[in-house]
């Protein structure tokens, strides 16, 4: 057994035993921040499997906003803790529920197990066609290129979860502003990293976007940095969510899609197809996209996080 | 020279090492959250700054080296503010009510701060 | 053992605690955790497949790999409106549970009103 | 008929790029309507329908004169790299009378969600008209993508969409019926992606196209099948899986109802179509076709039993989807055949496509119908349904001619469905299948009789409706219910797999032959399970009443049991060990296969 094999194995049985942890532990709280830690270390578990794209999302998503969201649901829920806990099956079920699970899980494992050799891949495939767009990360080039579909969608899918989330409001605070109103010290602690970080996220999401031509990164993870320094405004009270009928807002939350909608209907009608992109121009079209997606992603993020409209526009 | 190089990075890493081991035994087993903040402090500042000390000899350029400092210093600047937010709300709670002791693992201070806004 | 095996039975590992705890925690907020831990050991198996299919110079076959992310988006954008929804059932009854109603035929009119 | 797959399927068409605009058209009015906001979202929607329809009509049509399958390749990259659009015959037919449903619910919602004068933007027209628009571009996605993982996107797209239309109105109970509803259909969600990812770690691709030429069965493609079998299932809400069903379905307001009971389920269903026949054929085998019609006869039994004892109409009409539902699986051991041991695009699934269909047109215009009789009269207890008939003749017939549809009435689509199905019994010699197939239509008649029954019934007291109801809804509603009923006249031949003696004999004949042991049947079982409140004893037929009454008594007590074990099933933790001990069996089931 090599090291590097060790350490994977250490790493492994930590993941699990957090994940055990999260099932398991009493106090939904801690169940909660067991999962954020769980997130972090997947994130190691990726760099291992050399996913560092994936790697940073998983980190950016389960260790950051939705640890934020989680943790911030179980400190609004605590009240009815105890109430739903009591609803617990009981233990012949539960057994059951265990012996199945496991069944399934020891399936998988089988089916991963006796996965065939020769592997099949697209690896060569997109190695191959890597010089239609002349990016250098393969990712960014099935997420933008060969599978641009997908990401098309998935951008609608985000917009559909605002617009679900936003339909949750009572009828009087709609065109609102979203979440509860947060109010800190303005000379406090979280005051003072909330001036000081966000310039730092900033400049690091924007990194984050323009590396990810070539290197690991992207779209979401940069756009999930800016969104991380948005809400970290808002909660030491020196931003406010703006009111969800805004018009720039709504823009803001349409400008990922429509651009790759616009550039994409451009391929249908001069080019070879919808989403393809012209030969040679590949590049800034697609850093273009991306850009107006990084907005339009850190907004719409930040935005689900502060929740359905609960207070009227007025400050 | 290489040599000492390797001195260095083998002390400075095992020291952080040491570190984040005293201060993770400190998280599971000091009394209260304030001494229990302590120990964790001591991994993150003392601890993850010998790990970059140990690494920037290994550093390729010194592009790298300085990404390596930018780290310690992102992580020292989280820290600190994470660690004074959390004190406060365990001062709080136990001044507000004893027997409600926080836990350190449960850093939510904005939680804490949120509150309807009177209409 | 390869790190794809390890994490391929640590992923394995994960889906079946994700489906007990998404079955048998009572607490939704439980049960969308669980979702999410479910979620991760699903993408585990695309990394892993990913690795195995390491070729050509790179770490590992990119198209399993871009649609985990597309995945996570999709299980974020998931856990976030099902927050949504929790908070305000709460919000609603003060209470927060998905236990089923009793038998329809004993509801009154008042829900029909 | 145009063939599902060939050598063509690899290359785009001409024509092709019709597929994309059928994707791409409601999702410029999502985007538009959501940037737009306040009046312009329900003109911007209501803008798109004709466009919407238009093309999907030009998609059959195009179809019907070439005769061939339309493919796209999305930004010309072939699959397995890319992703392909593919219209086959039963996505032109999807496609099509989706169009026709969203178009006629576009019509019925019109006044319910209109943005009040003096507000510049209300809550719930605006989230409707884009979730309404949201949930048609991804069906269209789920009737076009010929890659698994497209399909996830676009099934996750109809969930978000779909969830918070249970909720719109926000009363307490509406909202944990759509917090049960998203977290299931995320559990079923997930489980058909482990599929996904299995099948691409064994094939390395997703498209179905070379997928099916390269699938054999081993541990991976049974896994793979199985848990992608289970998690569509619970998104379709198959009984045992079906706890969201009846209080999201009921719950919603009537024009959401309709979308989601009339083509919300119809995307996971269809995605089970797709991978049992497309994709693989040859790996499910007998048993397990049989297991999966099993949970539709149980569905059927289960369903029907517990709608006949309901109070409230939309709540009926609810279970009565969850028996529509189980009825669709039917065609699965009937399309197997023995000799090749596969399942085969024949007669059997062309008449559970009919069904479909159907049951799209046939069930939205009973959900709207039931809306608008909620709406007048302020109440939907069945029991207080008496002179309705008088005050809102249109919407009781729109129901009535709904219900008649589905009951399986010359020249309704549900008849030729019917037919075809029983035809596939007799030839693969599944005497059973049959008797369930009868046995749903006079389930299907006994709650069109009941409803029907206390509809015509004179009032207790005079009905005095508590708002107008414009002729436009009810025509709404009558139009889609009569377009259900003459669904066997359309030319199917070009678009679905199957061969139709020629009509013989007078229709009205027919019609009435067909009609009359079901409904017949119906009446007596609407008699012994129904509530009829203080109803029966006055009805003429007193005799009738005196000798079904230790019938009705043995029949309360059967119902009662049945209403019991559903509402054990309807818990979260049963339904979860339903949902593993499927899993379990479907995957024993396709053992043999190998």
């Amino acid at each position: 057994m090599t090291t590097a094999s060790a350490l994977e194995m250490v790493l492994a049985a930590v993941v699990l035993g957090l994940a055990v942890w999260t099932i398991a532990a009493r106090d939904t709280f801690a169940a909660v921040a067991g999962f954020i830690a769980y997130g972090l270390l997947l994130a190691l578990v990726w760099v291992r499997l050399a996913a560092v794209d994936v790697a940073l999302t998983e980190a950016a998503i389960s260790g950051g906003l939705g640890g934020v969201l989680l943790l911030g649901a179980a400190a609004r829920l605590r009240s009815s803790e105890t109430l739903a806990s009591a609803e617990r099956p009981g233990g012949v079920l539960r057994l059951e529920v265990a012996l199945l699970s496991a069944a399934v899980a020891a399936a998988i494992a089988a089916a991963v197990l006796f996965l065939p050799d020769p592997v099949p891949t697209l690896a060569p495939a997109a190695a191959a066609n890597a010089g239609a767009t002349s990016l250098g990360n393969p990712v960014t080039n099935v997420l933008m290129a060969f599978r641009a579909m997908d990401t098309l969608l998935e951008k609608v899918v985000l917009l559909l979860a605002l617009v679900g989330v936003w339909s949750l409001a009572p009828d009087r605070f709609w065109g609102g502003r979203p979440g509860l109103l947060h109010y800190a010290d303005p000379q406090g602690v979280l005051a003072f990293l909330a001036r000081l970080l966000p310039p730092v996220g900033i400049v690091f999401g924007i990194y984050i976007l323009w590396v990810s031509a070539d290197h690991p990164g992207g779209a979401f993870q940069g756009g999930t940095v800016l969104a991380a320094m948005w809400l970290l405004a808002m909660m030491a009270g020196l931003a406010d969510a703006p009111p969800v009928s805004r018009r720039w807002l709504r823009l803001l939350l349409i400008a990922g899609p429509v651009v790759f909608l616009i550039v994409g209907l451009a391929g249908l009608w001069l080019w070879d197809a919808f989403l393809a992109y012209p030969a040679g121009h590949a590049k800034p079209l697609i850093l273009a996209i991306e850009f107006a997606m990084v907005l339009t992603i850190a907004v719409t993020l930040g935005l689900l996080l502060a929740g359905a409209p609960e207070r009227s526009a007025e400050p | 020279m290489s040599v000492a190089l390797d001195i260095v990075t083998i002390t400075a890493v095992s020291a952080g090492a040491f570190f984040f081991l005293a201060g993770t035994v400190g998280l599971l087993r000091f009394p209260d959250a304030l001494t229990r903040l302590h120990a964790l402090t001591k991994a993150d500042n003392l601890g993850l700054g010998l790990v970059v000390l140990g690494l920037l000899p290994r550093a390729d350029s010194l592009r790298d080296g300085l990404k390596l400092i930018c780290i310690w210093l992102l992580v020292l600047l989280a820290g600190a503010t994470v660690s004074q937010l959390i004190a406060r709300v365990a001062l709080a709670s136990e001044a507000g009510a004893p027997g409600t002791r926080q836990r350190p693992d449960s850093p939510a201070p904005t939680a804490r701060h949120d509150g309807p806004q009177p209409p | 053992m390869s790190a794809a095996t390890i994490f391929g039975l640590c992923a394995a590992a994960a889906v079946g605690l994700g489906l007990y705890g998404l079955i048998t925690n009572p607490q939704p907020l439980r049960k969308i955790l669980a979702f999410n831990l479910l979620g991760s050991g699903v993408f585990l198996v695309f990394g892993v497949v990913a690795r195995r299919g390491a070729a050509s110079g790179f770490g590992g076959d990119p198209v399993p790999q871009a649609l985990v992310i597309t995945g996570i988006v999709v299980a974020f954008s998931a856990t976030a409106l099902a927050v949504a929804l929790l908070l305000r059932l709460f919000q609603a009854t003060g209470s927060a549970t998905l236990r089923a109603e009793a038998p329809p035929r004993t509801g009154s009119d008042a829900t029909a009103a | 008929m145009i063939p599902h797959s060939g050598p063509v399927l690899e290359a785009a068409t001409t024509g092709g790029s019709l597929l994309v605009l059928a994707l791409v058209v409601p999702l410029v009015g999502v985007l538009l309507a959501f940037a737009a906001g306040g009046r312009q979202v329900e003109r911007i929607a209501l803008a798109t329908m004709p466009l919407g329809l238009a093309i999907a009509v030009a998609i059959a049509v195009v179809m019907g004169q070439t005769r061939a399958p339309l493919v796209y390749l999305l930004g010309a990259w072939a699959p397995p790299l890319g992703v392909a659009l593919r219209a086959d015959g039963l996505s032109a037919v999807m496609m099509a009378i989706t169009a026709l449903v969203i178009c006629a619910i576009g019509v019925f919602a019109h006044a319910d969600f209109r943005t009040p004068a003096g507000s510049l933007e209300a809550r719930a027209p605006f989230a409707f008209w884009i979730l309404l628009l949201a949930i048609w571009g991804a069906l269209n996605t789920v009737f076009l993508a010929g890659d698994l993982f497209t399909l996830y996107v676009a099934l996750e797209l109809v969930t978000f969409a779909a969830v918070p239309l249970v909720c719109l109105d926000g009363r307490a109970e509406t909202l944990q019926a759509a917090l049960r509803y998203l977290l299931f259909a995320l559990l079923g969600s997930v489980l058909y992606l482990v599929g996904t990812v299995l099948l691409y770690g064994a094939y390395g691709t997703l498209d179905i196209v070379l997928l099916s030429r390269r699938v054999h069965p081993d541990a991976a493609t049974l896994v793979a099948a199985a848990l992608m079998t289970v998690g569509l299932l619970a998104k379709t809400a198959v009984f045992p899986l079906h706890l969201w069903l009846p209080p999201a379905h009921a719950g919603a307001p009537a024009a959401g109802s309709a979308v989601l009971s009339a083509l919300v389920v119809k995307a996971s269903f269809f995605i089970v179509v797709r991978l049992w026949f497309d994709v693989m054929p040859g790996l499910p085998g007998f048993t397990a076709a049989q297991l999966l019609a099993g949970l539709g006869g149980a569905a059927i039994a289960f369903g029907s039993i517990v709608a006949l004892r309901q109070e409230r109409l939309k709540l009926l009409i609810a279970y009565s989807t969850l028996a529509q539902i189980g009825y669709l699986f039917l065609m699965f051991p009937l399309a197997f055949n023995a000799g090749s041991a596969q399942l085969e695009s024949g007669g059997a699934l062309t008449g559970g496509l009919l069904q479909t269909i159907s049951h799209a047109t046939a069930k939205a215009a009973m959900f709207m119908a039931a809306g608008l009789i909620y709406a007048g009269l302020g109440h939907d207890r069945i029991t207080g349904l008496g002179g309705v008939a008088r005050a809102l003749p249109l919407s009781v017939l729109a129901f009535a001619a709904g219900g008649v549809a589905l009951v399986g009435v010359p020249p309704s689509g549900a008849y030729l469905a019917k037919e075809l199905l029983l035809q596939a019994a007799g030839e693969t010699e599944q005497w059973w299948w049959a008797a369930v197939i009868q046995a749903g239509g006079i389930f299907t008649a006994g709650y069109l009789v009941l409803v029907l029954a206390h509809a015509f019934a004179p009032a207790d007291e005079p009905v005095t409706l508590q708002v107008r109801v414009p002729w436009t809804r009810e025509a709404a509603a009558l139009a889609l219910a009569l377009c259900s009923l003459v669904l066997g006249l359309a030319p199917w031949e070009a678009y679905l797999p199957a061969s139709r003696a020629a009509p013989s004999g007078p229709l009205v004949l027919k019609a009435f032959a067909a009609a009359f042991w079901p409904i017949v049947g119906g009446a007596v079982l609407a008699v012994l399970l129904g509530r009829w409140g203080k109803r029966l004893a006055c009805a003429p037929a007193g005799f009738l009443v005196a000798t079904a009454g230790p019938l009705r008594r043995a029949a309360d007590v059967v119902g009662r049991i049945i209403e019991r074990a559903d509402g054990t099933l309807r818990q979260w933790p049963a339904a979860g060990l339903s949902l593993l001990v499927l899993a379990i069996l479907f995957g024993a089931a396709m053992l043999p296969a190998r």
